[in-house]
């Protein structure tokens, strides 16, 4: 991508756009929620560059993650050992962004249980979740070339409800006994349950998650975790898509802006209560919309 | 010795406590009895509740209000809806099955857009709206203020994904970890609470059925059990020492 | 080949970008789609969505019990179960409230068999956490290292902090725990055994003394009683920390919708 | 003693939930062997104060997003605030987004009237709604547009008929938003699609496991204190035993004159959960100590 290109789409656009919103030519715009129209621009534009970079085949460098490599080998160990892996992707609908990077993840393992023909096993709590699960398994199978291990029994529907979910994936690890375990998707209290059973099987447990409040569990009774924004950032890996890789670089960067502006605003306070600078940070912060209530 | 339907109920609800509870001793009949009575009769309440209370007044209310009466008038526009969630019911017939990516797109597409705004706003500017620093407070807020900035700022390192953590970024980000470390354990420390808390409530209920008002249900059905498990556990390892 | 690959990209797209810009643009009926029309969609589609969970359940059971799989003798207890619900809901209320507040009316057999029947089995599950959170702090919660550590002591602290017993733990007892901990850090600097015992011994027993110099064991200072160590644990660290996991998962939460609204999210639709 | 470490860390799963079983099962059957004084911790006392700076006539929108699964954490809130909300003649407002919220609402309210330490009747004093599948879509409903989904109570009475409906159309007209909560949606989609873009006070109080989620609301102002989990459920419902107590003696008018309040189980519960913590820390030690053993054998 040449620069002139590059600077025009990234750096003229949004200005221009910015302009146009605070000009608010007859009134098209609501007012009130300035500073989240223009974070919202920024983060967008930011993350939409380094797309476009990543798309270009630039090679973009991302820091490796432990929990990643321990992936490959617990599927490995499980096809060693004859046995099945067992892939639970979370409890939530697909409205959740987590149950979308544990379709995603699950593809990819999806991937490697193809090559080492090794059987897969996943429960779904949410019927579409149950939909998404197996295209991405089909897609997974076709890639590796091996449709004809692929089969609807692997991916099916348990129950709705959150704890006979976690009672019935319990009784098919007692069953199956899995050599490996994933837990990549949205978690709610039932985590403790599966990781607490899947070790007493003696599986390696990789587990993923955004929910913060099961982390903790996960951290105690499974050999690794994805944290958080690592486990988007791992769906991003797996996926390898240009796309995904880029917003990773993106939202790296848009957090960089959200230090700073950290540091300006606790800056700021302090130079305005010294006075050295009166300018008072809190007016910008304004979220609500005034003025326009739709009854 | 009175039995009404409360008291069935109320050995019902004591037997079923039990039994999902025989799950500690190990997987046995009982539990899985339960297990699937609980699979069945929650998504049979959970059908039973969302037609009522959503697809009958809200969709159905606005279709044919004169039979439906629930409050709403006529509104054609509905009938979108409403293909659009038949659409979604056609993901169970393999040969209409891609008609349900068009309500999967309208669900995931929403709810995308609504996201951006709503986490923008709440879990990111009002969050660094408050690392303000406030000086009518006391020193020692003021302290602990800094030092949650500087918390935030050092674990938003430990998630950066661009550079590798070596030499300056490595310590800073060390120290990011040990703040999320604590930040787990209080949320260990949470979860354990909670656990314990749904504990004494159920035990509370099992006491409260023990008494002579409900013809002593929780000690007669416990041992029961215990004899019944007992019996079971020992026809089952006989028949597995020998097969 | 259109209609099933790109039309359902495209409906994705729109729905994102109109549902976005309801926020900031100022046309009358946009904002009537977005605050009111669409909202009563995404509710009557996510109904449909709960309807197509509860027969793909019953598909499953009644396969099970049709081909006789494994322990098919308990998916009867499953389709029972749903049946009795569903008559329950639909054919006998034995109650005259209207249709539909019937499932809430106490005198129902619906109500009866949810207060009953799923509310036990729904507490108890939750109920058996509690000891699979004792098995597992026993046996799988360990200080493999330094991070782990700290996740355990801010626990403890946390869970003795929170409950009525921690105001009563006396405060040498905290200055004991203070001075063990700073003993673990510096443990594997000092060599000599013997040398980091009697040290150990030592700074106690000084500790001690002090204390009652300061007359510590009428009025103990804040940082010696447990309740307020906890209150200071959840007020700053574990605040920064769920503050940066927070904007951390809200950073990731607006890559994904960006690439949805901007159409680059295929696998939720399976292309 | 390296032997006594290797047998502690082998013991049978069962043994131990026999101990937890046992270390919650005493205090609860004996309560007054351990009775130890409840202490209030800060964030409770903000819910408290939010609530008590609330005046006559004011309206308050619950909204119960809990069910069977965490009831004996949440329903103690439930009903200690209902009944702080009703003795200040605040009306009350109930919405429910999880499928079990209705049937939760609804033993809360049998156990207010059956208490029957106010006067109050449905349609004047509270109104409860019907169950609504969307999650936060519902919230954000509610916060632009409340009559556009809510058009009867869960009587099926139309609300244009309900006195108590006058002058309620979207978020903002209630003067506090108070949420029990046990997952999604919970306090995090009231604060971000309702609250915060409606600016109306909120409140909330959730499961413990929930709470280091919500903190960071709380110390920013978003989230008007909390309340977390059974202790903190415990705590409030000991200040509303308090405040109800003078309240009779000063004959407030909302309270019956010849009601008999009732203390709480408060206290037995908070007994046990105190015995049951301290044998969980010494799992942890026991637990640490003969990893430590074999670490250094092994």
């Amino acid at each position: 991508m040449n620069e002139l290109k590059q600077y025009f789409y990234f750096l003229i656009i949004p200005l221009i756009v910015i302009a146009i919103y605070f000009l608010n030519p007859a009134d098209i715009f609501v007012n009130g929620n300035e500073l989240s129209f223009v974070s919202i621009l920024i983060s967008c534009f930011m993350i939409e560059y380094f797309i476009q970079k990543s798309k270009n085949g630039e090679d973009i460098y991302l820091r490796p993650i432990p929990a990643m490599k321990a992936m490959e080998e617990a599927v490995g160990r499980a096809t060693e050992m004859g046995s099945s892996v067992l892939y639970v992707p979370g409890i939530a609908g697909l409205d959740e962004i987590d149950t979308i990077s544990g379709v995603i993840i699950l593809g990819h393992v999806a991937g490697m249980t193809a090559e080492y023909e090794s059987d897969l096993h996943v429960p779904c709590c949410v019927p579409i979740v149950m939909e998404a699960a197996r295209e991405s398994c089909k897609e997974a199978y076709l890639k590796k070339g091996r449709p004809d291990l692929y089969n609807d029994r692997m991916v099916h529907y348990v129950t709705d409800d959150q704890f006979a979910y976690a009672a019935g994936v319990n009784g098919i690890m007692l069953r199956e006994k899995p050599a490996a375990i994933f837990y990549q998707g949205k978690f709610y209290a039932e985590s403790l349950i599966l990781a607490e059973t899947g070790n007493s099987v003696g599986a390696i447990q990789v587990a993923g998650t955004g929910s913060s409040s099961q982390i903790p569990f996960f951290v105690t009774a499974c050999d690794y975790v994805l944290i958080g924004e690592e486990f988007y950032a791992a769906s991003a890996y797996l996926s390898g898509s240009p796309e995904m890789i880029g917003s990773i670089k993106g939202q790296d960067y848009v957090k960089l802006l959200c230090m700073l502006f950290i540091g300006a605003v606790f800056l700021f306070s302090i130079f305005n209560y010294f006075e050295i600078f009166t300018f008072d940070m809190m007016t910008l912060f304004k979220i609500n919309i005034e003025g326009y209530s739709v009854n | 010795m009175i039995l009404n339907l409360d008291i069935i109920g109320v050995w019902l609800s004591v037997l079923m406590t039990l039994c999902i509870l025989s799950y500690l001793y190990g997987d046995n009949p009982f539990y899985k009895i339960a297990e699937h009575i609980f699979v069945g009769v929650s998504a049979g309440y959970i059908f039973a509740l969302t037609w009522w209370d959503q697809i009958w007044p809200n969709l159905f209310g606005r279709l044919f209000p004169s039979y439906v009466d629930a409050g709403f008038d006529f509104s054609p526009s509905y009938i979108i809806p409403l293909i659009l969630g038949i659409f979604m019911l056609f993901r169970l017939i393999p040969s209409l099955s891609w008609l349900a990516r068009f309500p999967i797109a309208f669900i995931v597409g929403m709810a995308a857009g609504l996201k951006v705004y709503v986490y923008i706003n709440s879990n990111i500017l009002m969050q660094i709206q408050n690392s303000a620093i406030d000086f009518s407070k006391s020193g020692w807020e003021i302290f602990n203020h800094i030092l949650i900035l500087v918390g935030v700022i050092s674990a938003l390192v430990y998630f950066f994904f661009s550079k590798e953590h070596k030499g300056a970024i490595g310590t800073v980000s060390k120290i990011g970890i040990y703040f999320l470390m604590i930040k787990f354990g209080a949320s260990f420390g949470f979860a354990v609470m909670g656990r314990i808390s749904l504990l004494i409530g159920r035990f509370e209920d099992l006491i409260n059925y023990s008494s002579e008002q409900y013809n002593y249900a929780t000690p007669i059905i416990l041992i029961s059990m215990i004899i019944l498990l007992g019996i079971w556990s020992f026809q089952n390892n006989k028949s597995e020492k020998n097969n | 080949m259109f209609i099933k690959r790109q039309l359902a990209i495209i409906v994705m797209m729109s729905m994102g970008f109109l549902a976005l810009s309801g926020y900031f643009l100022n046309f009358p009926t946009l904002r009537e789609f977005t605050d009111k029309d669409a909202p009563q969609w995404y509710m009557i589609i996510a109904g449909f969505a709960a309807f197509l969970g509860c027969v793909n359940l019953l598909q499953l059971h009644i396969q099970k019990v049709a081909k006789k799989q494994e322990n098919w003798q308990y998916s009867i207890f499953t389709l029972l179960g749903f049946l009795v619900m569903i008559v329950f809901g639909f054919i006998y209320k034995n109650v005259d409230a209207p249709w539909g507040a019937h499932l809430k009316d106490d005198g129902s057999a619906f109500y009866w068999m949810y207060n009953f029947v799923y509310l036990p089995l729904g507490s108890t599950m939750f109920a058996l956490l509690a000891f699979f959170v004792a098995s597992a702090s026993y046996r799988a919660f360990r200080m493999r290292n330094f991070e782990a550590t700290l996740l355990l002591i801010s626990g403890v602290l946390l869970m003795l902090g929170r409950v009525p017993v921690g105001a009563i733990i006396p405060w040498w007892v905290v200055l004991f725990m203070y001075i063990s901990f700073i003993f673990a850090i510096i443990a594997s600097k000092i060599k000599d055994k013997r040398i980091f015992f009697i040290s150990f011994l030592s700074t106690n027993i000084i500790g001690l003394v002090l204390g009652t110099q300061l007359k510590w064991n009428i009025t103990a200072p804040l940082f010696l009683s447990i309740p307020s160590i906890q209150e200071w644990i959840m007020a700053v660290p574990a605040t920064a920390g769920s503050r940066a996991i927070m904007i951390g998962i809200a950073l990731g939460i607006l890559a994904q919708s960006f690439r949805i609204i901007t159409g680059r999210e295929r696998s939720i639709l399976g292309d | 003693m390296k032997r006594f470490f290797t047998i502690v860390g082998t013991i049978d799963r069962r043994i131990i939930f026999l101990l937890i079983g046992l270390s919650v099962l005493i205090p609860l059957i004996k309560p007054n062997w351990l009775e130890l004084p409840i202490k209030i911790d800060n964030n409770t006392q903000i819910v408290y104060d939010s609530i008590s700076g609330l005046q006559e006539g004011d309206k308050v929108l619950l909204s119960f997003e809990y069910g069977a699964s965490t009831k004996p954490e949440v329903h103690p809130m439930a009903v200690a605030l209902l009944k702080h909300l009703f003795a200040k003649g605040i009306k009350v407002y109930i919405v429910s987004l999880w499928p079990e919220g209705p049937i939760m609402a609804k033993l809360a309210m049998d156990e207010i009237i059956a208490s029957d330490l106010f006067n109050i009747e449905d349609g004047k004093d509270y109104i409860m709604f019907d169950y609504k599948v969307g999650g936060s879509i519902v919230i954000k409903n509610i916060s632009d547009d409340f009559r556009g989904i809510y058009k009867q109570d869960y009587n099926r009475i139309p609300i244009e008929q309900l006195q108590i409906m006058e002058g309620v159309y979207s978020v903002e007209d209630f003067d506090f938003v108070f949420d029990f909560s046990a997952g999604v949606p919970g306090n995090a989609e009231w604060v971000q699609y309702a609250c915060d873009p409606k600016d109306v006070p909120l409140s909330s109080g959730c499961t413990s496991i929930m709470v280091t989620d919500a903190i960071p609301y709380v110390e920013s102002g978003q989230l008007k204190g909390i309340l977390a989990g059974m202790p903190g459920a415990a705590e409030y419902e000991k200040m509303v035993y308090d405040y109800l107590t003078n309240e009779l003696t000063n004959n407030n008018e909302y309270i019956n004159e010849n009601a008999s309040i009732t203390k709480g189980k408060a206290f037995s519960r908070m007994s046990a959960q105190s015995v049951a913590h301290l044998v969980m820390v010494i799992f942890i030690l026991l637990g640490n100590l003969s990893y430590y053993y074999q670490r250094k054998r092994g």
